[in-house]
Parts: C-alpha cells; structure tokens; sequence
C-alpha cells in the first residue's frame, strides 16, 4: 500500500518538473532561433543606419536599386550555396559555372537568334549540366566535393575560354539587359527575382523532403543512411539545383552588361561562400537558412557599396571590409550567445 | 550469414531463427560480433555470405530502406540521430508524413508525441537533438523504431544508458509489442535484463553462434560460461582499502537550473558511487568539478587546499580526471588510433619528443589487461566495437596517474569479464590510495563496489548512504524524492 | 505592369550644381585594375592635375582585375549614383562599358575615358590613350630588326580575354606576320603574375633552349622572363622586348638584359583625363581625343632628358 | 563432459586462430599505410611517367629544378596549411600574408638597407603576426576560421598595398635572388629549404605533442578539451606557424623575381588547400600528412610544367589539369581501397 502511494507521488512530481522542463526548453529554443535571425539581420541593420547617418545618397532610391542588383548575381547563387553547404558540401566551381552558362547563354542569342527568355533557360540549363557533373563525380566517382568543384571549377573554366577563345559575347538585343536591369512598375526586376527564388528556395528548404533531408545529410550522413535515404540521388539533386542557380545568375550579370563576359565570376565562388557562412551556415553541414544568407550576401554588399560613397581610400577598403565582417559575425555570435543565455 | 571487415571476420558462418512474438536475446563478449548480425538484417551491411528468409521467401539486398518496408526496424548501439534535427523530424526522417508534396509537420509533431509518450519520455519533438542527454537520445531511437509498422523490431543494447524507470516503460513496451506477434531481437550485457525478458537466448563468440538455447535452460553461471569460455568467480571484485584522508572536498556547487548547492568529499582509497534517476545532474555535477563547465558558485577544496578549476586542463594538472559518459561526442577521436587516443590525457614524452615505443608498450599493455578487441592498435576506434570504444576510454583514464578519479557510466556496453576486470582495476585504484568516483545508472554495480553512495535529485543531492545501510529501495527512495533524508 | 531599363539620375542635386565656374566638384578616376606600377603612374597624373585645380575632389577606386568587367560596371553605376561631377575611367570592356557611359552622360556627369576607350566611342567622351595595337606591331618589328629576322621566338600574354591584351597580342602578331622567318613557338600566359611569368619562360626555356626572342606584354612578365633569362645565363644572349617602365625593368635596359621597352605614358593620361574632365564640367568646353604616344625605350636613349621624363614623372616635371 | 572438451578445443582453436589473425590484421594495417602513401605517390609517378614519355626535356636536370623551385613556395605554404586542415580549420590569408611578408621584407631590404637573410627572416616574422592574428581572432573572438581567415585575407591584402600604395619594390640586392634561385654544389637551394622545412613539419607533426594535439583538436575538438589538452594555445600557435611559413614562402617567391610584388598569391590559398586534399588531408578534420601534402602540390606543379612544355593552349589548360586532379584523386582513392579489400 505504502509502496504504490509513494509510486504515485513520484510519477506526479517527475511528471510536473519534466513538464517544466519542456516548456523552458521549447521557450529557449523558439527564442533562440528568432534572436539569431534577428542578431543577422541586425549587423546588416546597423551597417546600413551608419551608412544613412554619413552619407545623404545612401538611402536614395538609386542607391538601393544599385545595391539590390548587384547583390542579386552572387545572392541567387549564395541560395544554391546554402543547400549545397548544409549537406557539408562545398561548390568551387560556381563562379565558372556562371560563366559558362552566361557565354553559351548569350551565345544562343546572338548566333542562333533565340529570344531572350528562352537563352536564359538555356543559360540556366547549361549550368544544370555542370551541376550534374558535379553530383555524378561525388555520388558515382566518390571524390570529394572540394576536389570534385575544384576540378570543376577549372573544367568550366577552360570549357567557356574555348567557347569564344576567350573573347566576349557581343551585339545583344537591347531588351536583354531588362533581365538584370529592368523596372517592373518601379519595382527593379533583379529584386523581383530574388525575391522568388528566395521564397521558393526557402519552402523547398523547411518544406520539402529534399529540404529535410539535406539537413540530414549534412548532419549526420550515417544517420541518413540508415533512415533510408537515397543520399546519392539527393546529393545530385542539390549539384544540379546549384549549378541551374549559377547558370541562371550568370545570365543575369550577362544582361547587366548586356553581353557575354568569359572572365566573369573569377573568386566568385569566395564571395558566395562568405554570404553563405556570415549568413549563420556551418561548412560542417547541418546549419544554413536562407534568410541568413541573403543578409550575409547584402552585409557583403552595403560594405562595398558605403566604401565607395564615403571615398574611402581604395587601399584602406580591403581593411575596412574585411573588419567589418569581423565585427558582424562576431556581433552577431555575442547577441545569439547573449539571447540563449537570457532565455535559458 | 557471414561477413568480412578488412583483417576482421566479424561474423561468422551463422544461422539463427527468430519467431514471431519471442524475445531473442543475442549475447557475447565485446567484438563477438552481435552488432555486425544485426546489421545484416537490417541491411546497413551487405553480407559476405547468407540468405535471409522471411516467412519462407528470400530476401535480397537492397539496403536499409528495403528493410524496414519488410518490417524490419532498428535500435542502433551507436545512435543514429542527425543532432541538427528535431526529436520528431528525427523520429520520421525517411518516412515523413506529406501533404500536398510538402511535408506535414503538424501530424509529424502529433505522432511523434504519441510515440515519445510510449517510452515514457517527457520531451518537446520540436527540441533539436542535440540539447539531448545520452539517455534521452537513446529513449528517442528506441521512439524511432516503434515509428515503423515492424514485424522484428531490433534493440542494440538500448539500456546501456538507462536507469529503473526507463527501462520499466521499455519492457512494458516491449511486451505489448510481443503480444502483437512482433518478435524482438535484443542485445544486453545485462544479465538480470536478459533472465526478465528472454525467451530464447543466442550467445555469439568470435563471429559464431556457440548456442541458441530455451531461456529455461539457462541460469547465469552457465551463460557466463557459454560467453567468457570459463567461470568467473565474482562480478564485482570489491578489494579491501584502506580510507583515509580526505582528497577533494566540493562545497555549494551550482549552476543555473542545473545544480543546486552540491557539496560531498571523497577520501583516499574510497569508492563513491553517484545515483539517481536520468537528467538527476549526476554528469552535469562532475563536470562543474572537472571544470568542464562554468559554475556560478561553489568552493573546491583538493586535499585541503582551495583551488579555481576553470578548465579541464587545470583539472588534470591538479591530479582530477573525468571519464566522460558520451564517449563518441565527447570522448574518442573517431579517426585515430586506439593507441593515440589511451594516450591522450597523457602523453608519454621523452625529451621533448613523443616517446612512441613507450606509447606502444602502454597501448599494448592496456590491450591486454582491458581485453580491448582489435585488429591492431593502430586500427582506427570509429572501427572498433561499442564496447570496445568504451575500453579505450576507460583505458585513458587509468593510464593518468590521477589522484581522484570521476567515472561516468564506466560499464556502459562492456561485456561481463570486461567489467569484472575493469572493476578489479578501479579497485586496485583506491587501494592505491586514490579517490574514486563513480557514476552509474546500473545499481547493483554502486551497491556492491561502492564504500558510500550520493543519490540525486533534480540537481541537488538529495542524500548520502554509508555501506551499512546499501538498500536498493533506499537509494531508489532517495532518487524518486520519496524519502529526504538528511546528509550523513 | 510597365516593363523599363532603369535611367539613374544623379543621386543628389548637391554634387551635380557645380557647374559654376568655381563651385567644388568632384571627379571620379577609375582605373581597370589596381596594383601595378601603370596604373599608379595613372593616379599620380590625376592627383598631380586635381591639385593644381581650385576645389576639386578626386576620388580613385577601381576593381583588382583587369578582366573584372561586372565589378567594374558596378563600381562606376556606384558613383553615377553617388553624383560625381566627372567620371574619368579605362574600360575594362570596350562595348559591355558602352551602356555605362550612356547613363552617366544621361545623368548630365561628364565622361573621359583613358587607356581604353568604348565601342562606340561617344562623340562628346574625349578618349586618351595609346594604340596599343599600332605600338604592339612596332614591338614586334624591334624584335625582328634585333634577330635579322629570323629565329625562335615565345609570347608571354597577360590575361586571357582582357582587352588591352588582346590588342597587343593582335598587334604583335600582325607584326610578326611580316616576318616568315620568326618562328612563334611557345605562348604561355602569366596571368599578369611575376611569379607566374618566371614559371611559364623557365619552362620554354627548357622545352626550347634555342629560343632567342621574348616578347612580354606588360609588367609582370617583362619582369618574370628577364629573371628567367638572367637564371638561365642567356642574358644578352635572349632578346627581349618588354612593355612597362617599372623601375627594374629600366634597370635590365641598362644592364642589357632587356633590349626594349614599349612605355606608354599613364602620367600624362591620369593629368590630361582629369584636366579635360574639370574643363568640360566647369566651362562645358568640347575637347577632343588624343594619343597620349609610347617611346621606346633602349640602352642609347635611356638617358635622353624626354625619356627621363616619361619614366620618372613627378609633378614637378610632368612629361607632357 | 562432452561439453568442456568441445569448449577447450573451441578456445585453443580460438586462440591460436585469433593469433593468426592478429599477426595477418596488423601485416595488412601496415601494408595498407604504406600502400597509401604509394597510392598517392602513385598519381605523380604516372602523371610523370606519361610527361617524360611525350616531352623529351621533362626529366632534364634544368627542368626538374625548375620544377622543384617553383613548387617550393606553394609546398612551404601548404606544409602550414596541413597543420591547420588537420584541426578542422581552414586559412584563407595565406596569399595576402605571403603578399605582406614579401612586400615588408623586401621594403626592409630596400629602404633600411637590411641585410637580406635578416629581412627573410623579418618577412616570416611578419606573417607570423598575421597568423597570430588569425589564431586570436578564432580562439578568442570565437570565430570560425573561416570567417576570421576571410576577413585576415582582405585585411592583409588592403595593408600590402597600403605600404607602397601597390607598386612592386624594386632594387633589391642580386644576392636575394639566391633563395629562390640559387644552388650549393648543384642543390637547388629552394629544394634544400623545402626538404628541411618538410622534415622538420614531419617531427612535429609525427613527434610532438603539438603534432599529436593537432589532430586530436580536429578529431574531436570536445574530447581533446576533456583530455585536458589547453585547445586555445595550441589552436594560435598553429596558425602562428602558417603564418611565419607563409610570410617566409612570401620572401622566396620575392626572392624568385628579386622584386616585392603586391598582387602576389592572389587566389594562393585555393592552390595550397588543394595541394592538401589532394594528398590525403580532410577538411573536417583529423587526417592529413605532410608528405602527401608534397605529393599534392608536386602533383600540381608537375601538370601545370607538362602543360608548358608541350605549348599547350591555356584554355585547355585548365580543363586538362581539372581532369587530371579528378583522375588523380579517383586513382588514389581506388588503389587504396583495393589494397585494404587485398590486405584481408
Ligand atoms: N566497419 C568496420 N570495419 C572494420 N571492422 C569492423 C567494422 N565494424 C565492426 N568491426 C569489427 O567487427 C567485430 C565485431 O563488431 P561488433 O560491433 O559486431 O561487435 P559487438 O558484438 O556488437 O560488440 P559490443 O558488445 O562491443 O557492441 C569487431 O572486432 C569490430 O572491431
Ligand atoms: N545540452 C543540453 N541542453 C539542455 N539541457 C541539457 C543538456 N544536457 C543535459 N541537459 C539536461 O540537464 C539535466 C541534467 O543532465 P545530466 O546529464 O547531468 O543528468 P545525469 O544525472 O547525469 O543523468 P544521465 O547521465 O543518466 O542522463 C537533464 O535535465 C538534462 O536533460
Ligand atoms: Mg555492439
Ligand atoms: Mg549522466
């Protein structure tokens, strides 16, 4: 009798204390994940106060227009980037993919006369191909990614030089450039592009089971395994989308000099990276959002942006950039730690 | 069935039938290859040789996903969780529910709830994996599998971390799930465990079945036999110390949430054992000595003398050493040597320079002794068997010539002989005249080796127990909250 | 909805009112690439010419290579947004620059090209530079005159599809193409890398050790295949012509390792540029394109008062 | 009865089988480690083989001096780089710190008329205050590597062309050319620097605690903290030594064209990480040699040369050598998992 009563008591307050314990935990977490994406945001949001406060032309229409596209090229690849690195893979090649598919891209245009929107699918397309290189060599040869891009990278390279011996794409029709120029009732078509893709990368993401599973994958590829995932056919999947990206983007910076560039996207691919690990992603798989990168891909861009309003001495440019993205990841890790804590 | 790892034959040449609502119970030494067997029938690993049939039909390969559409569900030893997941993405990865092409998350949390419930776990699904207490995270993979409409669910030694009350749930589960005519497959080293739910037992040696026996058939000495090839005389060697001084004396530890006012003292030569229910604080109270992580107060005093230890190097300077309970995250580097990660903790040097060959002696030595099976000491751990790795960690931690010594779950995933000679080990340890440690979930292993025992509740010490007054029901009293009693 | 290309105006009205006679204005240079000694001569022109002038601002930025054609697209968009007054710059692509011109001109910011001009060049953009590929075709014809014309030869290139190498490869080639008996046989690319430039006429070297004429198309590899031919010992005995005026490359003219320079004269681009920018701006005058001209330097005329001057310019004694 | 005789014949029968096995394992264990490192010597003997076959210079004395003068700036880099892969880190600095230590150095010889051995050590002394830069900015500012690198690579790069507003510094002394040029009694002396600096790097890495830290922390960074290993300082003075090695490669490169040159190692850092992966190290951590970090970048060198040599056009110099990374590392990967399947 004693026992079962004593029992009883005890499964009540294991009960409550474990229930507590939940909630906490579940606050902490919720907590958490807005705190971080706000401390990103917030290192973009101050950047961009102190840029308005010293310089008037910052916040003028014009200068955002600029920004947003500009930004748009390496933003939409840096989204391919964030699948790419979740799953602790890594994609050199994206800057020659760029390439490729903006020359062979334009191309098309000028040689065969195709229309515009139909190169860019081409463009596209041809990136996916490289994509699918990309894939086969890590799923089916077994390389790494970093040798499997590297050779990629270098691959493309050669591919788009021998295209055109290296010259560029020229004689483009005019409404090409609306692509990465364009105005759609005042709103700049490079903005509207983001935008869409961004939405749709991020429902793909947190939506989708190839989303899941390239979280997965990066966190724990064993674990993947033994739930049964087809790792390698979602592995291909995530090289392809990544190089369909980088041939779209490579289209997009071709329209905004309205020809086609062979050397366009060389260090790219550093840049992306950058926007893509700023943006909260682990080159160790597992982490990434896309929100976080496109504020670590328009970090990098206020940056230079403000370098040149304020006239700041070229030399000292590289300075100042590379300490404020110091300063921001390190903010920015300072606030989430600060946040986690306080929430606990 | 057989199958081949490069210089291992791990599984050899065996036939076994298992029945639909029987417990089987698969038994042996560490490396005996039982985890291998059962990973060929989960088809993780594509067999040497052999055939699986099921109800008469032969079955193919085609790798894990294949089986678990036969009915075919896996508790692995070494969990497989993804840490930057949910508990319920976990629990459904592979098998998510969908909605229009997109995933449906509000059922996927609804399930998993249901399911956490059933093994009795009080958690968030929405909490990622990686917050989780081994404990927990085992109790989640047990969730996973029942997530699976099986016809053999398959347990790899799913109570190495688990204490009385978690493994109550689980045998509740598991008998509702026997009365369905689902047939459990089940790895312990726990011979009580295995005498409550067996109906039959398959005991395994280098590769091969030695026997498959009625559990009526078999009492303990003889299973001993069957495993170890010989008798052993007593499971737990406690020696003769001789206590003596007080070495480390731990005063109103806490730490936010997690431990509240902790004091205790060990002395020379004496074992102390830790007790309590999972998420007590028993790992988070060794730690904050070890200096593995912050506390917000409390005084350490080492053999009188008040000392700051604020990082586990200071510790190990100081003469503490912290054998940690999750040794895959926080104990083994996966891709070195078994040799380089014994020697870890302490390097032997001479001359400025790693003295290798000693380093080797000292490998060898602790091979040896500790019974670790390996094909070489060079062979990377992540090879290793579970219980094996856990011999290696262990074997670090007897090679620093600490003065007071925390063991965190030593036993977990060791065979019998292994921890009766790592018990003689740590035996020898205290009579050396050190300071012992020593947590466990397993209270048969604190009763008999323990000279005192600290039980843990909710982060504070909810009481100390002299050797006189050792009772299970005491100590289990103390843990539940059922009894304060006052520290001795 | 209406589907346009965006027509930056000039950000703000402050920077663009200046075109009263004294007003402070302000002048942007962009160079095509940054780092190397050209183009610092480029700068020093240009801050030599903003200093003599009252109130004016020049501001230097530029991408960090000559191929960078989107970056620099950006950078100059960035500035007609900011609201230069003049934009004076090298264009890293002659017809993909085209459209940048355009919107600065429409956003009523005056243009001057130097080095490289665009495809179409504007009327009212004055361009101030040296034909690179007439100057290339006489490289090519200093080599043979050196060889009697005939021997093996190599092309150490800079960049790949940047233009300005293309129009000294093009013209070299032109040039060569009167001379039958020059034998091209190795071109290898130092991608505008010492370093590089050493590596790749080290390995010509071996592949063809009777190779008695170099042609390096800019600083790096001027400098990366005199060190070759000087390692090698087959100095004097390798003729090279080179391009640039970086200090060491005057100093293998004078010990005979290099047999001719090609030197433009950046310092006389940056000045007249920024000059013609300030005047167009100020008094909204027409000025009209120019070559800027090379000199080729060798051991006889190293010292000649007029080469000294386009190889040291200072703004004391700018070579005009 | 019946039973124990079985049991007895079973346990000899068991050990003298388990001997056997034993003696058999630990014969494969070591063939297997040596076949690796042949494996991976492997690639570079054939890539050499197939050159020597079609270019009859390529085995010439003068070239394969050439070769090794020229390797040997990205090997004492990538030498440091092996050290830092090993921890799971990454340096992206290494081109602008070598870009630094060159341009200092140099200016150390030019303007305060320096002797040139004390300025090369000077240029290594400036780099190695990069990396200690580096090692702060992870260990104490809790950055990652990658970030803290990135920023490092633009910060160093911006002060390069700060010290002399990007002009090269010319001038220096003919001895200087030596380093990287010159030969005692016919040794190439970049070939003797490199053959100390990699044996020494071997010591350390195979001898020493440093060594034995090294991969403990990339290992398992949580399991090297709870073995009492203080992570901190052996994480700084790893990057402190990229930094020095770095900074030295930086003064022989400066030495090869007897010039300081600010554009130097621009996009350095890829070729070095490459020459790592290539010979066996993982980013994530743990594994890594230095002497297939050799056979990496000698791999590199070797087909860029072959390239040369046969006047092969640029543009499909890059596919070519691209391809020849895959084949490499494909090859490699291969032969070893055949040798380990053999060794059983
Ligand atoms: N992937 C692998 N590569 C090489 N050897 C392996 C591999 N996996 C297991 N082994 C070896 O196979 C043998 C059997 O291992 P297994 O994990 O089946 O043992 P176990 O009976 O489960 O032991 P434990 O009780 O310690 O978990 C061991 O010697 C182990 O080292
Ligand atoms: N990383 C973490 N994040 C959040 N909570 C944690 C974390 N690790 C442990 N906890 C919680 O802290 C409490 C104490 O855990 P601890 O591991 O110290 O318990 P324990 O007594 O050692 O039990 P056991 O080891 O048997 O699980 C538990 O509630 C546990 O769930
Ligand atoms: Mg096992
Ligand atoms: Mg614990």
């Amino acid at each position: 009798m004693k026992d079962t009563a004593r029992e009883a008591h005890d499964a009540e307050g294991r009960q409550s204390s474990a229930e507590r314990g939940i909630v906490r935990r579940t606050m902490g977490v919720r907590l958490a994940d807005a705190a971080a994406q706000l401390a990103a945001a917030g290192a973009l949001i101050i950047v961009s106060l102190c840029l308005s406060l010293v310089s008037p032309v910052f916040l003028t229409f014009n200068n955002l227009f600029n920004i947003v596209a500009q930004t748009a090229v390496t933003a939409v690849i840096a989204i391919g980037m964030t699948f790419v690195i979740i799953t602790a893979g890594i994609d050199l090649s994206v800057g020659s993919t760029a390439a490729l598919g903006g020359m062979l891209g334009t191309l098309m245009m000028s040689h065969t006369g195709l229309s515009w929107p139909l190169a860019v699918v081409g463009g596209a397309l041809i990136g996916g191909v490289i994509g699918l290189g990309n894939g086969l060599l890590i799923t089916g040869a077994g390389l790494n990614p970093f040798i499997a891009t590297l050779g990629m990278m270098s691959v493309a390279r050669g591919l788009t030089y021998l295209t055109t011996n290296a010259v560029g794409v020229y004689g483009l029709p005019g409404d090409f450039g609306l692509l990465g120029q364009g105005l759609i009732d005042n709103i700049p078509i490079p903005l509207v592009i983001l935008v869409i893709v961004a939405i749709l990368a991020h429902l793909l993401l947190t939506r989708t089971r190839l989303g899941r599973y390239t979280y997965a994958i990066g966190s724990n590829q064993e674990a993947a395994r033994l739930s049964g995932i087809p790792i390698g056919r979602y592995l291909i999947a995530i090289y392809v989308l990544q190089g369909l990206l980088a041939g779209f983007a490579g289209m997009i910076a071709s329209s905004r000099v309205v020809s086609g560039q062979p050397n366009f996207g060389v260090g790219l691919e550093l840049d992306v990276i950058a926007a893509t690990v700023i943006g909260g992603a682990s080159l160790f798989g597992g982490q990434g959002t896309i929100i976080g990168t496109l504020i670590g891909a328009f970090l990098i861009a206020v940056i230079r942006n403000g370098c040149v309003l304020l006239n700041i001495n070229l030399y000292y440019q590289d300075v100042i950039s590379g300490a404020v993205i110091w300063l921001a990841v390190y903010w920015d890790q300072f606030r989430r730690k600060k946040l986690a804590t306080a929430s606990q | 069935m057989s199958k081949q790892f490069p210089g291992v034959q791990a599984v050899n040449n065996v036939d076994l039938e298992i029945y639909p609502g029987e417990v089987h119970v698969v038994a042996g030494e560490n490396g005996a290859g039982k985890s291998t067997l059962m990973k060929l029938l989960s088809q993780v690993e594509r067999p040497s040789a052999g055939t699986i049939t099921i109800e008469g039909k032969p079955i193919h390969f085609h790798g894990p996903r294949y089986a678990q559409s036969l009915g075919i569900a896996m508790v692995y030893q070494e969990f497989a969780l993804a840490p930057h997941l949910t508990v319920a993405q976990n629990m459904f990865l592979g098998r998510e529910p969908m909605k229009m092409g997109l995933i449906d998350q509000a059922t996927e949390i609804q399930q998993a709830r249901t399911l956490l419930k059933r093994v009795g776990l009080q958690l968030d699904p929405r909490q990622l994996v990686s917050t989780l207490s081994v404990a927990e995270q085992q109790l989640v993979e047990i969730a996973k599998a029942l997530a699976i409409e099986a016809r053999l669910v398959i347990m790899d030694e799913p109570t190495a971390t688990l204490t009385g009350q978690e493994i109550e749930d689980l045998f509740r589960v598991i008998s509702q799930l026997t009365e369905n005519g689902i047939a459990i497959l089940y790895i312990s080293h726990r011979l009580d465990e295995i005498f409550r739910i067996a109906d039959r037992i398959t005991v395994m040696r280098d590769g091969s079945v030695v026997a498959t026996l009625p559990r009526a058939e078999v009492d303990e000495p003889k299973l001993i036999k069957l495993m170890v090839g010989r008798e052993l005389a007593n499971l737990y060697p406690k020696p003769e110390t001789h206590i003596g001084e007080v070495i480390l004396r731990v005063e109103g530890f806490s730490r936010a949430r997690v431990l509240h006012n902790c004091s205790f003292e060990v002395r020379a030569g004496e074992i102390l054992g830790f007790a309590g229910l999972v998420g007590a604080g028993r790992t988070e109270l060794a730690r904050a000595v070890f200096g593995a992580d912050p506390i917000d107060a409390g005084t350490l005093y080492l053999a009188g003398k008040r000392v700051k230890v604020k990082k586990p190097a200071r510790a190990i300077e100081l003469g503490i050493g912290y054998l940690t309970e999750d040794r895959k995250n926080n104990g083994l580097a996966m891709n070195l040597g078994v040799d380089k990660n014994i020697t870890l903790a302490r390097l032997p040097m001479f001359g400025g320079m790693l003295d290798l060959r000693r380093e080797r002696r000292i490998a060898l030595q602790a091979r040896d002794s500790l019974r670790i099976r390996t094909p070489s000491i060079r062979q990377r751990v992540e090879l290793l068997s579970g219980g094996n790795q856990q011999k290696v960690v262990v074997a670090r931690w007897l090679e620093t010539s600490a003065r007071v010594l925390f063991f965190d779950e030593p036993s977990r995933g060791i065979d019998v002989r292994a921890k009766a000679e790592m018990f003689e080990l740590i035996g020898k340890l205290a009579q050396e005249g050190r300071a012992i440690v020593m947590i466990s979930s397993y209270l048969p292993e604190l009763l008999n080796m323990c000279d005192r025992i600290l039980v843990m509740r909710e982060g504070r010490v909810a009481g100390i127990v002299e050797r006189e007054r050792f009772s299970e029901e005491l100590i289990i009293a103390l843990a539940t909250g059922a009894q304060e009693d006052k520290i001795a | 909805g209406q589907v346009t290309t965006v027509q930056p105006s000039a950000g703000t009205g402050s920077g663009n009112g200046g075109n009263a006679a004294n007003g402070p204005i302000k002048i942007a240079v962009v160079p095509k690439a940054v780092g190397f000694d050209y183009w610092e001569q480029v700068h020093k022109g240009a801050t030599c010419a903003a200093s003599k002038q009252k109130n004016v601002t020049m501001q230097w930025d530029g991408v960090t290579a000559e191929t960078d054609v989107t970056g620099q697209v950006n950078l100059l968009t960035n500035f007609i947004t900011q609201g230069v007054n003049g934009l004076v710059y090298a264009a890293t692509d002659a017809k993909a620059l085209t459209q940048v011109t355009n919107q600065a001109l429409n956003a009523k910011i005056k243009v001057v090209n130097i080095d490289s001009g665009t495809e179409p060049q504007p009327a009212n953009v004055p361009l101030f530079a040296t034909d690179n590929q007439a100057s290339a075709v006489k490289a090519a014809d200093l080599l043979a005159q050196s060889l009697g014309g005939k021997g093996k030869i190599a092309f150490i290139p800079f960049l790949a599809g940047s233009a300005t190498n293309d129009q000294r490869a093009a013209g070299f080639k032109q040039g060569l193409a009167k001379y039958p008996g020059l034998q091209l046989v190795a071109e290898q690319y130092s991608q505008s890398d010492a370093n590089t430039a050493l590596r790749v006429t080290q390995d010509i070297l071996s592949a063809h050790p009777d190779i008695t004429g170099i042609f390096a198309a800019n600083e790096p590899g001027v400098i990366g295949a005199a060190q070759a031919v000087q390692r090698a010992g087959k100095a004097g005995k390798i003729v090279i012509i080179g391009w640039d005026a970086a200090p060491d490359e005057i100093k293998g003219v004078q010990d005979g390792v290099i047999s001719a320079l090609v030197v433009q004269n950046p310092f006389k681009m940056g000045y007249d540029g920024l000059n013609a920018a300030v005047q167009m701006v100020r008094i909204g005058a027409q000025v009209k394109s120019e070559d800027t001209g090379v000199t080729f330097v060798k051991k006889d005329n190293l010292n000649d008062p007029k080469v000294q001057a386009v190889l040291k310019p200072s703004c004391e004694n700018p070579p005009l």
